[in-house]
């Protein structure tokens, strides 16, 4: 039996963010976090989830303990109901196919941007991240969910380089952009689930996780979050969700 | 300026496209490319990565190549470490997500050594299709806003000429040469690919010529059994080698999954000591055989066989 | 402008896209067809043409579609002779080379009963491909200087921002249904088809929902086996409808050919008398048989199995 | 053995344009007397000859006395290299893979298009015809052979409707329009062959069938025709290629 009381970090993410997920839904899912949510997700709440992979895959059937080590090889494609080109894979995000976008993200800032290819000025980089991968075409282009560690390093004022568009500089800059569809939906950390105010677009807090502060959240976090006084606090993870989970990922390669 | 069409026609008009045998040796495939040149990489991270043809590229010597590819990976890593390339057009440079950022990648970008282009997934993937289209652009609805926007001076911003919304349009990218493997085709090159396709049809008839390399050559008779399997014709290929294993370390669909291991020890290696490490890696596996048999031998006859079982469990499944 | 786009998208996010049976009657998928809709037909001229959900819908009384299908052929005549369509997009419209012009089209357009907008081929198949893609245009090069443009007020001619090269941009479009016949699917609407696939993939994703007629269904397990084969993905389908021989007396890819037969009997009445003749065939064969069954009986069995004699023999070839 | 000294006006049509091929091209043809012609000269002088179809197919083989009825049906299919889509393979011209667009005409002008959608006032139409199909895409982006019978009422000074593209007015007319590369190579009649000026764009004698007067030409042609004092007299079918010819169609469908 699975420790119920005790879990890690990653776990708590995990069945946080597969809570989100709505049964019906059509996911486009990253590896690592929101695949492991997604997959959990499908086998309880949501039977009828579908999930889509960047690389070209729909529906795919994800094996327990083989898990995919990225969404372009072969192992994403076990038993799929559709295999198709990768820029066709994103063209169904662009025509509006796809409800959730869920990706993990490494910097946001308070509109809800990430960067995933700058550390420092882009023109003298102190590190060159790996940069967007389909994240940018992703968050472009439908609404997101995104899972990450909580720490004031990744949670800043503004990032360094947008590399995936949330709400811009806020207010209507994303749909002025360009970007009329879609938009950061959720965040969720290892702390709570965000939200982003209507008009503003600045982020808040929407729901603490069992035994965490407004207060931790704002120590931890790099610009100032505006808080519901009767802001949420989520059911800790059940032994079902830890069971499930841990059924995926028996060597906690995403979940350690 | 219809020029640059005229020029692009003209390089497909020169070219022999008739039916005939191109069947010939890395080595020679490798004199195809000349340095200078862009050269569109196949596949997608570890799948169906244009390996051996691009150790073979690496040993003829090539420098100062373009290589543009969806998703580069640890090929990357060997094309500017070697000196081979020095400016890379791509959406996500890393060996590959589990093992972190790429050092290689870092030391060449950060110390001004190379270029490495930043697109959205979908504008790399767009780009190949206008080119293979015959355009000059295609329009799409992401990089908008965005830093990756920001840093390139190529797309423009347009108002919808039908629906006055704010559009981005991408150029056409019609690499000198795309390097393809497959797993199988005919001594034309018309080719047959299973699984994930990624963007390598689209590549394939934006480039000027392809080289193809293959799990296998089957004769021209199969591929006509079923030509609603075939996705390169002939007429777009200009040399044909057959290369078992040609992928690895990196996979290829329904034949073998990845040779984690060895990846596991590339990486380590590399990302450790950036240059130092890179050199003994080239040295040892890529300078050092004489043929990419020798080259797999030192991969190790077992981790292929492992890796050739586990490939086939998946399309077995 | 952008509610057009939103629109659309809107479209798509109300309906269950989840992976759910979807298998009803003929007539129940008719039922699924407003009048005054614009309807996307799959194949081309007598190929996979969707007949016996053309046939349902007519006997369904629909008025007023317009129907948009790269080349049309009898099923054309069809849906003008019954009154259910008076407006087709296409760019080519008679029964078939063999038989010359189609006197029925000839009759509905030139008495201005009817619309036939013509469009080159490959921009019917840019404008699906825009409608697959989201984007409110593609850019070619062809229909550029003829009077095919010039009687077409939806195009626009742009000085390419890249080239200065002049251009055509074609809008996308995306119907409000397509019907599309398919050699097999499952009860989810996972589709694949075998030999000339023609616009179908781009039609399908364009269109705001998709009818699939099938000539069998097979198990999503199936599907599975081989989903690289697959061509449409369950989520853009509304309806699965199993109906063998569905194209008849049209041809559906490796399983039968065209019933020549009674091609030349339907034409020689219609073509004899557009508006009688029709009439004749109408009630004859559409109104009178109470099921595609009888339908097919009339045409006989024994020019059905000729038929399908006739189509194993091109793919076993 | 095939009578040699007697031949229709259609064989005549099918032998002259398959000595205009050359071995390794790469043509886009319709069917009827292009299809046949191609596929002839394949049989004789070029052997390494590619045929391409409008309905998506790239090297069939065409069986004798099995001649597809369209380009769009499966018949077309029968072992060939490839079959893709409908744009896709009209997309191959655009990237400019053909050599050839060889296709057959019912009006042609003095300048090269061809009409194919209206007789008379396309507002008011006295005959609607089956419009463009692949001909105005074929025709705007390929060098073109087209294939017709010779009859003053098909050779005309301006076609009521251009549907396909030869050199529009003339001069630079269609390198004007936006269709810098392609244009009108050859018409071949029953009565001779023919090209265009290179400067004016209008359509001159280049080869006169045997037994062929020019004033024969000009009798049936309804606009002024020049030709060179030196033109060209074609060599006869020859035995070979008229039994090849019957072989291919021997219930003459396209060759009465």
């Amino acid at each position: 039996m699975p420790d119920r009381d005790t879990y890690t970090a990653s776990e708590l993410l995990a069945v946080m963010s597969s809570r989100l997920l709505k049964d019906g839904q059509v996911v486009f899912a990253g590896v690592g976090i929101p695949l492991l949510a997604a997959t959990l997700a499908q086998g309880l709440h949501c039977p009828g989830l579908t999930i889509l992979f960047e690389g070209g895959v729909i529906g795919p059937m994800i094996e327990p303990g083989k898990l995919p080590p990225s969404t372009n090889e072969q192992r994403c494609t076990k038993r799929a109901n559709m295999v198709l080109g990768s820029t066709d894979v994103l063209l169904l995000l662009q025509r509006g196919y796809i409800d959730v976008g869920f990706m993990g993200g490494a910097q946001i800032d308070r509109h809800g941007n990430l960067n995933s290819s700058f550390i420092g000025d882009p023109a003298k980089p102190k590190t060159r991240l790996p940069g967007t991968g389909g994240g940018n075409d992703i968050s472009s282009l439908a609404q997101m969910i995104v899972a990450m560690k909580h720490e004031k390093r990744r949670f800043v004022e503004h990032v360094d380089f947008v590399t995936s568009p949330g709400f811009l500089t806020g207010g209507s800059s994303r749909r002025d952009s360009g970007l009329p569809s879609g938009g950061m939906y959720r965040v969720v950390t290892d702390l709570g689930i965000f939200g982003f105010d209507d008009e503003t677009k600045r982020m808040m807090i929407l729901a603490l996780h069992p035994g965490v502060t407004t207060g931790q959240v704002q120590e931890n976090t790099g610009f100032p979050l505006s808080a519901d006084p009767d802001v949420e606090v989520t059911a800790r993870p059940t032994g079902r969700e830890l069971e499930c989970l841990r059924r995926l990922d028996p060597q906690r390669l995403y979940t350690a | 300026m219809s020029e640059t069409y005229l020029e692009l026609r003209r390089k497909l008009a020169e070219r022999d496209r008739s039916l005939h045998e191109k069947v010939m040796s890395l080595e020679a495939a490798a004199g195809l490319v000349k340095d200078g040149e862009t050269v569109g990489i196949g596949g997608s991270t570890l799948s169906r990565t244009p390996m051996a043809m691009i150790w073979a590229l690496i040993r003829a010597g090539r420098k100062r190549l373009t290589c543009a590819r969806s998703i580069t990976s640890s090929e990357g890593d060997w094309l500017f470490g070697s000196g081979a390339c020095d400016r890379v057009i791509t959406s996500w440079f890393s060996q590959g997500i589990v093992w972190g950022i790429s050092k290689v990648m870092r030391h060449h970008v950060e110390t001004g050594k190379a270029r490495f282009d930043e697109w959205s997934h979908m504008s790399v993937g767009l780009r190949f299709k206008a080119g293979a289209m015959g355009v000059p652009f295609l329009p799409v609805r992401s990089m908008l806003g965005s830093d990756v926007l920001r840093q390139r001076p190529e797309p423009r911003e347009i108002d919808c000429p039908f629906t006055g919304e704010k559009l981005l349009l991408v150029p056409a990218l019609n690499p000198d040469v795309a390097l393809i493997h497959v797993q199988r085709c005919d001594p034309y090159g018309n080719a047959q690919m299973d699984g994930l396709p990624f963007m390598d049809a689209d590549l394939a008839m934006a480039a000027n010529r392809v080289i193809l390399t293959t799990e296998r050559i089957v004769s021209n008779d199969q591929i006509r059994r079923a030509p609603d399997h075939t996705k390169i014709p002939f007429f777009a290929v200009e040399a044909v080698v057959e290369v078992p294993f040609g992928c690895a370390p990196h996979e290829c669909g329904g034949i073998y999954e990845p040779l984690y291991d060895h990846m596991d020890y590339y990486t380590s290696l590399v990302n450790k000591d950036p240059v130092g490490g890179m050199k003994e890696y080239l040295d040892r596996y890529v300078y050092g055989p004489k043929t990419w048999v020798e080259y797999l031998n030192l991969l190790g006859l077992g981790p292929l066989l492992d890796a050739a079982l586990r490939g086939r469990s998946i399309a077995n499944a």
